[in-house]
């Protein structure tokens, strides 16, 4: 995994929204799921999304992919298509562990042999060696989360030359126990240095929020909108530990004042 | 078992049990069912039926009015005479009996003009309606006597179908009975290179007859008598008033098929058919012959038992006419 | 304007299917209401449009290719005398009863198919044998065994519908993923439960696939099956008026009968299936292209 | 041994499909074996048990149940002479040939009915609606047109079969999860590449339940022409064989001819689309009682 | 959501597994995924299992569940039917949130009109008062997850009469915030004790483990074996942070020799 892709710092922003609106069904059903989002995120950049279940940070993540549609306000790309890892594992079921993998790369027009070797250390790097010739249906929880991380990675390490590249990861770890997510944390920065991708990372993990990231942003939920954002880029133990504190406690505010 | 048991079926055991409540009569919508076709429009059979109600049963084809009287959903119909011995050979000589003729003659092989002697069919095909049928029997039996069969393609189509076949030149020959051989020769320019009548005696053979359930024919004896004073009727109308008849006839066809035949067709249909009750049972026999010559069947079906003439013999006394001869068929 | 129509028809589909929980239809945006008209109307007008060409310039002769007007004027005769209402009456009313007595006979016989292994080894391929065969094969022995009845033409309706249908639930339970009948098992759910309350409702976009497929069966066999005969019992469906068509060799009357049958067709599909098929997918967040 | 003789036309099959991504049967347990072996054989034996003990029984007559042994004579008379080959070869070949251009025709309209809302609004009814036009209606149609050649034949396999098909992958396109395609979007999947890579291979279980649909229509459709259109050029196929049957109103050659139809299609679903669908299935997990 | 039951400590187990083995698949492909389990759980007790991503915790579950039929071994079950709350979701995709969690009450064969008072109490108790006219697809991963938490809960709570209460849990907090998250635990608390059903707890945070459970089972992988148990129960905050210091080793060491 020492793929170097040309990084392009030059542009000044991988994604701009501004007062971005969606809402979710018509009349009375109507939901507005985010209201008058302002977010932007600099080429090669580390940003946390954090918010209460249900605020609207896939919605954010599927707005940018470009899967949705914003009801207002307008959405900048730097990239013409981000790589992206869903919320759910969202392997193809018919297709094993390692053709899952290989996927972007055969849709990019990558060759069979070049395809199976990046596929093996893809799977290789998410601790799935053995289980490439699996189905979907035969992995665990936290392996198929794995192989779409994999996968992810895949579509994300394959790109020459189009723009600043972007990931976005929709609590990428949330079925993984505690070391291979501590292991894969550390691959995920090793990854995101050696590419200087920017990252949208969605978790619901303060402690992983403030160890990845270099901003944090929270959501407030019904409507999501920006709460607040924090700069955690390169803090020691004890000041992350104190950042930690303090999302922490602002994500309270923000969920009773939301209940109340 | 089966064999044990032997095969006593119902029509042996039934008895008279005077009129019936319903007569289920079958037919065509065909110039060839003329006399049915007048008969009910005038009502000729409603009324020597009287009280005995009448359900008219109009069929598409032969097979399936055949499987309707095996069947037992039929008590009396008009069918073609192959389908008929069909049905009675099919049966065993069980379940039904021709009790009259309906038509005679009526069919011809007509071909494009360039055709005008048998020898000319060589490696051309010749259609007919079904096989199996009168005429399919007919057409392959001449084949077998003009030395003619392997030279010479058999096929069968329906007869809408043949004509328009016939109009774009893909068939340049084809047997067909009344209205049909008309509509060739009427509307599609086709020539008679031969009328089935020159093959027979007195140019009388069967086209259709009319055959009854035996287990029906055995319990209302009266109400086939009635049907049969009805077809009478029907015959002597349509020898005293033909133009009227052919009316009849084409009203029939208009209400049942949508539409009814031009009157040239019906013209010239009408004077090839000959409606007559006297089954010609004599050239049964031959018939069946016919139809292991042809190839159609591989053994000849034994006719004993297949006609039973007794109640047309008892209405043609009644109204001063000569018997009908069943030629020793009516007995097993 | 068959859409605006349509829409009290399908809530009422779905009422009458309520077990299944589909659910009241959302509202629905012009421009569907746009497309769903004007399309399918457009795809008409063209294809006259085409047809009407060929025949002004006269390529086939008329007999091969009648004037869209004649076929017209035979649609327009029939239905002037008020035949034409005999016929839909006389075809139509057979065919719902036979759809709905195939229903009755194939979702049973789809679950036991789908879910006891050895009744699927043993009748499964013997359901899709009958599949292929046409129903045309079976008006002789039906009628043989049944008489000129109704019956007859109800067994050869029933042997076109009953194998698609039942096939077409086989499918849809087969596509269930596996996790839903597990947390059916253990909420509780018996065998029967778990069939009304879990297979059925899962199965149901296929199972829906499968009642379009059973319909058109149904419909087909019981052209075939009015071939039989015609008769005070049987009446004079559209299948009969179309073989009289052909046995005059009457091009206008026998495009009409297609016509007729065809109209028939498309009639159910938006009256009844596309609506209901709509509510189902739009349910599940499956709304694709609908 | 049936179940043996597939594996390896299951696996050609599977194959050929390499596109779809099939996966490679798994090993097989002796208890399906023993099970798909003998279960359908016992449901025949069961079958021809009952028959013989009504016609023992003489409830009916023997023209109206004919005894399985008189049904078994014609098949084996035909066998005898070998004309069973030249039936089987004419029908077979045809149905075929008819199957898979319905299946080239099918696909890529089933893609468009399903992907373009506009051709869905557009031409979905008329789909149906043709499809729902029984076969016996073309006929005379096809052979105006085309007279009797196999052209005519094809043309009505193909009205039956390609709408069929089509609905089938339309209807197992809906039913994809809608994460999939999402998926293939943002893994830079363009329009064909979304439908040879995302689409067809997930929609597969209901395609191929649309494909067994689908040769149920050629075939009857095939058959409904045989049983019209004759001719020498034609050959003699199995419809044909059926219908000389009918006209000498001959019970034993009816049954006969429909033993033959209907193993042609037991056959076929027991050698092609039984192990297709089994592979398929298993690869995703949802064996369900396969 | 006072729901009170007869509790049934009278027996002297919950669930007893001996020797359990579980290999999935045939010849060459065969997986043995659990291997020699031994456990028991007592009436009433909450045990939490921990182990790698892929060791066969879901697996033990749905062995217990009766699921899915063990290769060798035995299990006894004191009760016909536990309740299970599965790793996915698993919502029927065609019946609204509200109507998912009445699903156990129908079939069981409450009367509607209580059980959709009791769907409204569950949902509310998960924070999901609003959403119970939703359907799946309009809701986020994690309220899927709480709805599907709900829905356990009526199954649990709904047994009259029926042996010893039992409650399987998958990862049933994996997808939620921090706030809502802990909200919950004690809220299942609270139900645990007013009920006195055992619970067997699958989750991959550890604190999670010590904090809720009475004992915690480590689970080592390939194949899945019963590596060591920490007894919890009522341990205070500085002892929980020791135990957990611990167990994180242990598992840390577990996952590295597996990885050797
Ligand atoms: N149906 C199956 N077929 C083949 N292998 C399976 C199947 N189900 C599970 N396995 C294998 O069994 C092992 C245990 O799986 P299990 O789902 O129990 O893991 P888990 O502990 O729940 O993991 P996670 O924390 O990731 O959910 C894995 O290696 C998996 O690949
Ligand atoms: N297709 C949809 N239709 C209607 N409502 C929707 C739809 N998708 C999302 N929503 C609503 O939008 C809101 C935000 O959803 P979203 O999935 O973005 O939340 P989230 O922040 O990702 O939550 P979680 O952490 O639970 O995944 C929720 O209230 C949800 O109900
Ligand atoms: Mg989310
Ligand atoms: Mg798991």
């Amino acid at each position: 995994m020492t793929a170097t892709l040309p990084t392009h710092r030059g542009t000044d922003t991988a994604v701009r929204l501004t007062g971005v609106r969606k809402t979710f069904g018509q009349g009375t059903r109507a939901v507005t799921a985010l209201d008058g989002i302002d977010l932007r995120v600099a080429p090669g950049e580390f940003v946390c999304l954090l918010g209460a279940s249900g605020c609207g940070k896939t919605t954010v993540l599927n707005l940018i992919a470009g899967l949705d549609q914003p009801s207002a306000g307008t959405i900048e790309l730097s990239t013409s298509r981000p790589a992206v890892m869903f919320q759910e594992a969202a392997l193809m079921p018919w297709l094993t562990a390692a053709r899952n993998v290989e996927l972007p790369l055969r849709l990019a027009g990558v060759k069979k042999a070049e395809r199976e070797t990046r596929a093996a250390e893809l799977l290789d790097l998410v601790r799935l060696s053995g289980a490439g010739d699996k189905r979907p249906h035969e992995l665990s929880g936290g392996m198929r989360q794995r192989v779409a991380l994999a996968r992810a990675l895949a579509s994300a390490l394959n790109r020459e030359g189009d723009g600043a590249a972007l990931l976005l990861m929709d609590e990428p770890f949330s079925a993984l126990d505690a070391i291979t997510r501590d292991f894969l944390q550390s691959e995920l920065l090793r990854v995101w240095q050696a590419t200087g991708t920017a990252v949208v990372f969605v978790t619901h993990d303060v402690r992983e929020a403030v160890r990845l990231g270099q901003r944090v942003v929270l959501l407030s939920s019904k409507p999501g909108r920006v709460v607040q954002e924090w700069a955690v880029a390169d803090l020691d133990a004890p000041e992350g530990a104190l950042v930690t504190e303090e999302i922490n406690g602002r994500l309270r505010e923000v969920i009773s004042s939301h209940a109340a | 078992s089966r064999a044990d048991r032997g095969d006593t079926s119902a029509a042996d055991t039934a008895t008279d049990q005077g009129p019936a409540a319903e007569l289920r009569l079958g037919y065509f919508p065909n110039v060839t069912h003329a006399s049915a076709l007048i008969g009910l429009e005038k009502g000729f059979f409603a009324k020597e039926l009287g009280g005995t109600k009448l359900v008219p049963t109009k069929f598409n084809d032969g097979p399936t009015e055949v499987a309707a009287f095996l069947g037992g959903s039929l008590d009396a119909g008009f069918i073609g005479s192959g389908p008929a011995i069909n049905a009675f050979a099919k049966s065993d000589g069980e379940a039904v009996r021709l009790v009259a003729g309906g038509t005679s003659a009526g069919a011809q092989l007509v071909t494009s003009a360039d055709i005008t002697k048998p020898e000319d069919l060589v490696g051309k095909t010749v259609v007919t309606p079904a096989l199996g049928n009168t005429q399919d029997v007919a057409l392959k039996k001449w084949l077998v006597d003009k030395g003619l069969k392997d030279r010479v393609q058999v096929t069968n189509r329906e007869n809408a179908q043949t004509l328009d076949a016939f109009k774009k030149g893909e068939v340049q020959a084809a047997w067909l009975p009344e209205p049909w051989s008309s509509r060739l020769v009427l509307d599609a320019g086709a020539k008679v290179l031969l009328d089935e009548k020159e093959l027979w005696a007195d140019g009388k053979f069967p086209t259709t007859t009319l055959l009854v359930r035996t287990q029906y024919l055995k319990e209302h004896p009266q109400t086939v008598q009635a049907l049969l004073r009805g077809l009478l009727t029907a015959n002597a109308y349509a020898g005293s008033d033909s133009a009227d008849a052919k009316l009849a006839v084409n009203k029939q066809l208009e209400a049942l098929t949508g539409k009814g035949l031009n009157a040239a067709v019906i013209d010239r249909a009408f004077t090839s058919i000959s409606l007559d009750t006297d089954p010609l049972a004599a050239t049964y026999p031959r018939l069946a012959k016919d139809a292991v010559t042809a190839g159609v069947a591989t053994e000849e079906t034994k006719l004993n038992g297949f006609f039973d003439l007794g109640a047309l013999n008892t209405v043609l006394k009644a109204a001063g006419k000569p018997e009908a001869d069943a030629a020793g068929l009516d007995t097993k | 304007m068959p859409h605006e129509a349509t829409a009290p028809v399908a809530d009422h589909a779905v009422e009458g299917l309520d077990a299944l929980d589909a659910p009241p239809e959302q509202p629905r945006r012009r421009t569907g209401l746009v497309r769903s008209v004007l399309a399918p109307i457009g795809a008409l007008v063209l294809f006259v449009a085409v047809w009407q060409a060929l025949w002004a310039a006269a390529i086939w002769p008329e007999y091969q290719l009648p004037a869209p007007i004649a076929v017209w004027d035979q649609v327009w005769k029939v239905t002037q005398t008020g035949q034409v209402w005999e016929f839909l009456w006389v075809s139509v009313h057979r065919a719902i009863i036979g759809f709905l007595i195939s229903l009755a006979v194939a979702t049973p016989l789809g679950l036991l198919l789908a879910k006891v292994a050895i009744v699927r080894a043993a009748i499964g391929p013997v359901i899709s044998g009958l599949q292929s065969l046409p129903s045309v094969a079976w008006v002789p022995a039906a009628v043989l065994w049944f008489g000129t009845t109704d019956a007859a033409i109800y067994t050869v309706v029933l042997l076109g519908a009953v194998p698609s249908i039942a096939n077409g639930l086989v499918a849809g339970i087969d596509q269930i993923p596996p996790i839903l009948p597990r947390v059916g098992k253990v909420l509780g759910a018996g065998r029967v439960d778990a069939a009304r309350y879990i297979l059925l409702p899962a199965a149901l976009p296929g199972y829906l696939a499968g009642l379009k497929q059973g319909w058109a069966f149904s419909w087909r066999s019981l052209m075939a099956a009015e071939l039989i005969a015609t008769s005070p019992q049987l009446g004079f469906g559209l299948g009969q008026y179309l073989h009289n068509g052909m046995s005059l060799s009457d091009m206008s009357m026998v495009m009409a009968g297609i016509l007729l049958i065809f109209l028939v067709g498309v009639g159910i599909e938006l009256l009844l299936f596309r609506p209901l098929e709509r509510a189902v997918l739009r349910a599940r967040g499956l709304s694709g292209s609908l």
